[in-house]
């Protein structure tokens, strides 16, 4: 029997990782994105390679994933990343008081953390609300999501993968109730052509739920929009959080020459036109000179907006959903040889690319197991040669 | 995928295009038209001097033809070339050592301004005789 | 994975010498020019004058180490401008060497011319 | 509500498919007045032309991939304003960055840039540099902050990416580029550079610099500080190749030296070179 083939839509993080993981189980792999790689929602995104901090004390299914995850992408791809450790930091007597729940949250969790003095926490961020009341350490760190798509990609090249970009999926090929390949658009020729596969993996995010509906099926997923602005210079040496639940302008990222502040968090009904609302940008400013005084100071050099891919859940607010992914197999909706893989982060990636193959590897009756715990990824440089 | 690629051709001409460019492409691109410029003037000078191996004759008559007013303005467009190129020349060289590389612009003002002067100072000289 | 950029010869010195003869260049155009087309009666030596200057032994060598200069900061430019044209390697090779060849000769010619002016 | 005035920009934009001549397209959209460029561009292929294709990740200067020329400059179209580049009448004109083979519209072909960059071989992170602005107030003040950073104690030292993005803008600007294709280019340069100051072994140093002295390295920049100027990180890839290029003379007068010496003659680069005047800040 010839190696299945099985076609993954979208080359943002999840899909760039799910090729990557298949590629190493040795199937053959076709990626169609319709643009750039990373040009959805994975380039728009905060950087902060999460600890799990973030959703110990709300959600611990993600904070597990988080902190699995990055100890697992610091092993592969040791110099993709800013590893300086993150601060969760209370300003206010309500924060205080959450730092109890948020020790015990990490605990529970086995995310490292460290509850430090605030003249140590001000003497490791110059910058940082002298009025800080305590500060937790915890093993946050950032990545660069085009770079990390791209080692993705460019180490599942290495293993036979093929990437097609700025072609997007028209239509889905049926022979009966069986998806048995796709119909693809090549934007930069307009040509069409028809892509056989024995398996397509759904990896659009936000735009999941427009692909799916091309196979009649569909994604509980609402696209919520988030705003981050980036300043023009560096304020901070560690990720800064709020220590508190997650709410908007409550963390800053540092990047490179950059500080992020982010975010906020609306539904949107277009992922592809989202119009940045200035009280979004105005509220990350006041929100996070609340953290960073200076912030206000600085010059803004960029503002952004995208669309999560948040699975739906019926009755819960947007900042209270789940922040773990879901595997979709569409055969419970009556069509087979078609999976969506929704929601997640980019620190996660890895993880929800192992789920989703070992289920197409289940489909495909195909005994092999994930490596990619292990492999260190090749130089996304690579991906461009 | 068949990419739109321009000829070699083409390519060589390029750093001809001092559109929307700053102030050091045009620095580059003037250092070149006069290099350019000065090695044909090399060339045709030396040809010239040959006549000096023809004898007295030849080369005091050439003499007499290079008084006239059309070669001594000949004379102040080498001399601007010449100038040009031998500052411009100076800030290539100082900047390749890493010297004055933040300066770059202000040494290429005041080098070009030094070439003018002299340049006015030798073509005041040149018609003055 | 081959490397398409490690390749051997080191050009620190045609540059350092371009530079060199540069810097030479400014300071005897200088004095070429001072000599023979400002302090010279009509900005021109006619025939007589040439000769006798140029017995001069000072006189001769700055106007010899003046032809090597200028001769060697021309061609090394005029490769310059070539080498922007992106030929292949061995015809890179084979245009340094004509020039080469270029520079000899004239070179050759302006001691040749010389020696027939001040014999 | 903030209110937010909208603005009606049209875009020259440069069209290119396989097969087809070359040409302009103008579209007017609507943006915000604090809109960047590369919302525009959003917005077109938005709602006006789903064939329009153009590179984009992150959207704040982070991922280098947006890079390309608008009014003839070279911009990163996320950091630049549109009331920045609009004159209010003419349509701001959009293409693709130069030196490029272009595959469609403005997407170009990079592989040429990033060989080089994987040649050069800079990690992306550095390590033990500030990064921290000296004073707010006046971000152009450089030095050390008055107040002592500590490292946190499970880390041996603080660490960050590289100044540059690798967006190519230089390679676009630079004039060598523009007629010598195997120039290694600014950021090539600039990465050998850096790669060179975390060298610490002597024959990865004498490898960088021998890439650097190639026929088609340091001495190919023809001073036109092009890509200083267009380097929207201010990696400062002139003063990088300027850097490189005393470096490797004062080798060359060492060399020549221990040459004239009894030693016998070595073309051996092992002696470590002092820190360079660019030390402190790197690409």
């Amino acid at each position: 029997m010839s190696v299945p083939h099985v076609i993954v839509v979208g080359a943002g993080s999840t899909g760039a990782a799910t090729a990557h993981d298949l590629a190493l189980r040795e199937l053959r792999v076709t990626v169609i994105e319709r643009g750039e790689v990373a040009s959805g929602t994975t380039g728009r995104n905060h950087c902060l390679l999460h600890s799990g901090g973030r959703y110990c004390v709300t959600d611990r299914e993600s904070a597990i994933e988080c902190i699995d995850e990055n100890m697992t992408l610091r092993k592969i791809m040791p110099d993709l990343l800013e590893l300086n450790d993150g601060l969760f930091v209370a300003l206010t007597e309500a924060d205080f008081a959450f730092k109890d729940r948020f020790l015990e949250g990490c605990a529970a969790c086995h995310i490292p953390a460290r509850d430090i003095p605030v003249k140590r926490a001000l003497a490791m961020e110059p910058y940082l609300n002298p009025a800080t009341l305590a500060a937790v350490q915890v093993p946050d760190g950032v990545f660069e999501p085009f770079r990390f798509c791209l080692a993705f990609l460019a180490t599942a090249r290495r293993y036979g993968a093929v990437v097609r970009r700025y072609t997007e999926v028209t239509d889905f090929i049926f022979s009966g109730k069986s998806v048995t390949g796709v119909k693809v658009k090549d934007r930069r020729t307009g040509e069409t052509e028809t892509l056989g596969a024995d398996l397509v993996v759904n990896a659009a995010g936000p735009w999941a739920g427009e692909i799916a509906s091309k196979a009649g099926v569909s994604v509980p997923e609402v696209p919520t929009a988030g705003v981050m602005v980036t300043l023009d210079c560096r304020l901070n040496n560690m990720v800064l959080n709020r220590l508190n639940k997650p709410s908007d302008g409550d963390i800053v990222v540092p990047q490179r020459a950059t500080s992020v502040i982010g975010t906020t968090s609306w539904t949107v009904e277009d992922p592809d036109l989202i119009t940045i609302p200035p009280e979004h940008v105005a509220r990350m400013i006041s929100q996070g000179e609340q953290l960073l005084p200076p912030v206000r100071k600085v010059p803004m050099r960029a503002k952004m907006a995208v669309a999560r891919p948040l699975i739906a859940r019926s009755g819960v607010d947007a900042r209270e959903v789940s922040r773990t992914f879901e595997c979709f197999d569409h055969a419970a909706d009556g069509v087979n040889g078609f999976i969506t893989i929704a929601g997640g982060k980019t620190t996660t990636a890895r993880a929800m690319a192992e789920r989703v193959a070992d289920i197409v590897c289940e489909k495909l009756a195909i005994a092999a197991v994930c490596q990619t715990r292990d492999v260190p990824l090749a130089s996304y440089r690579l991906f461009y040669q | 995928m068949a990419t739109l690629n321009y000829p070699k051709i083409r390519r060589a001409g390029r750093w001809f295009d001092v559109r929307r460019r700053r102030l050091g492409m045009w620095a580059y691109t003037l250092n070149r038209i006069t290099g350019i410029g000065l090695v044909v003037y090399l060339y045709l000078h030396l040809g010239v001097l040959s006549l000096l191996a023809r004898g007295q004759s030849s080369w005091d008559s050439f003499v007499s033809l290079a008084r006239s007013p059309f070669y001594l303005g000949l004379d102040v467009v080498l001399l601007a070339g010449i100038l040009i190129h031998g500052l411009n020349g100076l800030r290539i060289a100082l900047t390749g050592f890493d010297v004055g590389v933040r300066a770059q612009k202000a040494l290429f003002g005041i080098l070009m301004l030094a070439a003018a002067v002299a340049l006015i100072a030798a073509a005041l000289k040149i018609f003055g005789d | 994975m081959e490397n398409p950029f490690a390749e051997e010869p080191k050009a620190t010195s045609a540059w350092l010498w371009q530079v060199f003869t540069g810097v030479g260049l400014v300071i005897l155009l200088g004095l070429h020019f001072m000599a023979n087309h400002f302090i010279a009666k009509g900005g021109l030596r006619d025939f007589a004058d040439v000769v006798a200057y140029l017995r001069n032994p000072i006189v001769l060598v700055l106007e010899l180490l003046f032809l090597v200069f200028v001769t060697t900061h021309a061609l090394l430019g005029v490769r310059a401008v070539l080498l922007d044209f992106g030929f292949s390697e061995s015809i890179e090779k084979r245009l340094s060497r004509a020039l080469t060849v270029v520079g000899v000769l004239t070179i050759g010619y302006g001691l040749w011319l010389t020696w027939n002016i001040i014999r | 509500m903030i209110s937010m005035k909208m603005l009606e920009i049209p875009l020259q934009i440069f069209r290119y498919r396989e097969g087809e001549p070359p040409h302009y397209d103008i579209f007017t959209v609507q943006v915000a007045d604090t809109a960047h460029v590369i919302d525009a561009m959003d917005a077109v292929w938005a709602t006006r032309d789903r064939s329009f294709t153009f590179r984009r990740a992150c959207h704040h200067s982070s991922c280098g991939s947006c890079s390309l020329r608008i009014n003839g400059v070279e911009k990163l179209p996320c950091i630049t304003r549109v009331m920045d580049v609009w004159d209010g009448h003419a349509p701001v004109r959009l293409d693709p960055l130069r030196n490029f083979p272009v595959v469609s519209d403005l997407v170009v072909d990079v592989s040429a840039f990033f060989q080089r960059m994987s040649a050069a071989g800079m990690t992306i992170t550095r390590s033990a540099e500030p990064s921290l602005p000296v004073s707010v107030d006046n971000l152009a003040v450089t030095g050390v902050l008055s107040r002592p950073v500590e490292v946190p104690e499970s880390l041996s030292r603080f660490n960050r990416f590289e100044n540059c993005i690798e967006c190519a803008i230089c390679m676009s600007a630079c004039p060598t580029m523009a007629t010598d294709e195997k120039f290694l280019g600014p950021a090539g340069l600039a990465a050998i550079y850096r790669a060179r100051q975390k060298a610490d072994n002597p024959s990865d140093v004498a490898h960088l610099l021998g890439l650097a002295d190639g026929e088609h390295g340091v001495w190919r920049c023809h001073s036109a500080f092009e890509c200083t100027a267009a380097c929207p990180q201010a990696v400062d890839p002139a003063g990088k190749i300027m850097a490189l290029r005393r470096e490797l003379i004062a080798r060359r007068f060492k060399v020549a030296a221990r040459a004239a010496a009894v030693v016998p003659r070595t073309r051996n680069y092992s002696a470590p070179a002092g820190p360079t005047k660019h030390g402190g800040n790197g690409a």
